[in-house]
């Protein structure tokens, strides 16, 4: 499946982009989604940190990602 | 127990907030004002832009909200924070609490700014004389 | 370290306490305002009086900001307290304390509002509907 | 010697007046001044507790009182 994956900050940057598209097979977690990013923007790695949202909640490594999901990467936040 | 959340990109401004958070059965508010500091470790700091992904930065605020009105008796709680390009001395966030007791609303204001810094996803990049960075965002 | 302290007869005005406080060195400002609430001990207050030994209370409000610029890093300290009648929801206090960073902010208001409540000598009358009672005079 | 004593908030009602006249020896200090004024005012044994200023300042029981002093009874304060 494909799934589009929203970047803000300092990841928009780093995708040069402010979304991509990953392919996934149908049963990936996050974890299978950070690897693929990863392998695909080496930089991300140089990051503090960075979390996946799925659907607005920030989403464990073990969570499922569906196809409709909204995806989002969110680099280390500085708010307030 | 009222919220008011608002992410906006223009002005923020302090005195609707009090206004808005003001009541007949509060006793004390705590307001915080963050501001454009024009300096940060050292380095002279011309300008701020601020990038939010909103609508998980409403669902955070507002469950950071829920949080505060179960841990505090507080009354009413106001989170606005800024998009945009800021300017020194100019307000990316106003945090206002109202409670019948101030002990509640100081501690409530404290605890909402400093879990916003955490978990909002809201991005700041500095801008300096000689270049720009996104805030925290390497080791 | 700059201090602006008031004591004033007439309407306390939040926005004006805040453009005080704010400044380019700043990063953080927390404002305390007390609100008089209508009700106390779950009896229905009318209004309250405040009165004020003005010389005396001005030289103990100095003496908290110093007190205060001596423990934290803050960089400006507004104290404005009301005398005369005050009706629901008017603001006897505004405290508002401008720091680089919010911590000491947050913790130099919290101090000088209950510190001023401790040593300050102003008092307060309470109206109810069938009395009056000047607050924390007897046991 | 005569000092003028100045009342704020329930010591003016206690006192009626918003400042009253006490004589004191010479060497007074401001634990004799208590004394009398609690002799001649009864219901300040009542308050939750009174403090004296002399000068715009809290003054310790062992202080000694002036003629020209600017002392004030101080009942307990409930600003803010």
């Amino acid at each position: 499946m494909e799934v589009n994956v929203l970047a803000f900050g300092i990841a928009k940057e780093i995708f040069g982009a402010s979304s991509i598209i990953i392919t996934l097979t149908n049963d990936a977690t996050v974890s299978n989604l950070k690897y693929l990013l990863e392998h695909q923007y080496p930089k991300l790695k140089q990051l503090a940190s960075y979390m996946i949202a799925v659907n607005n909640e920030y989403a464990l490594d073990g969570d499922t990602v569906h196809q409709h999901d909204e995806i989002a990467i969110i680099p280390p936040v500085s708010g307030g | 127990m009222t919220t008011q959340i608002k992410i906006a990109d223009t002005h923020l401004n302090p005195a609707e907030c009090i206004e808005w958070v003001m009541s007949p059965e509060a006793g004390g508010i705590d307001i915080f004002i963050g501001t454009v500091r024009n300096a940060t470790k050292g380095k002279t700091v011309v300008k701020l832009d601020f990038e939010c992904y909103e609508a998980m930065a409403i669902k955070e605020m507002e469950k950071i909200a829920g949080q505060a009105f179960d841990r505090w008796p507080v009354q009413k709680i106001l989170v606005h924070h800024r998009t945009g390009t800021l300017q020194i001395a100019e307000i990316p966030v106003i945090i206002a609490v109202a409670a019948a007791h101030r002990g509640a609303a100081f501690e409530a204001c404290r605890y909402i700014i400093d879990t916003l810094k955490q978990t909002v996803p809201i991005w700041k990049k500095e801008f300096f004389e000689d270049g720009e960075v996104w805030v925290a965002a390497h080791p």
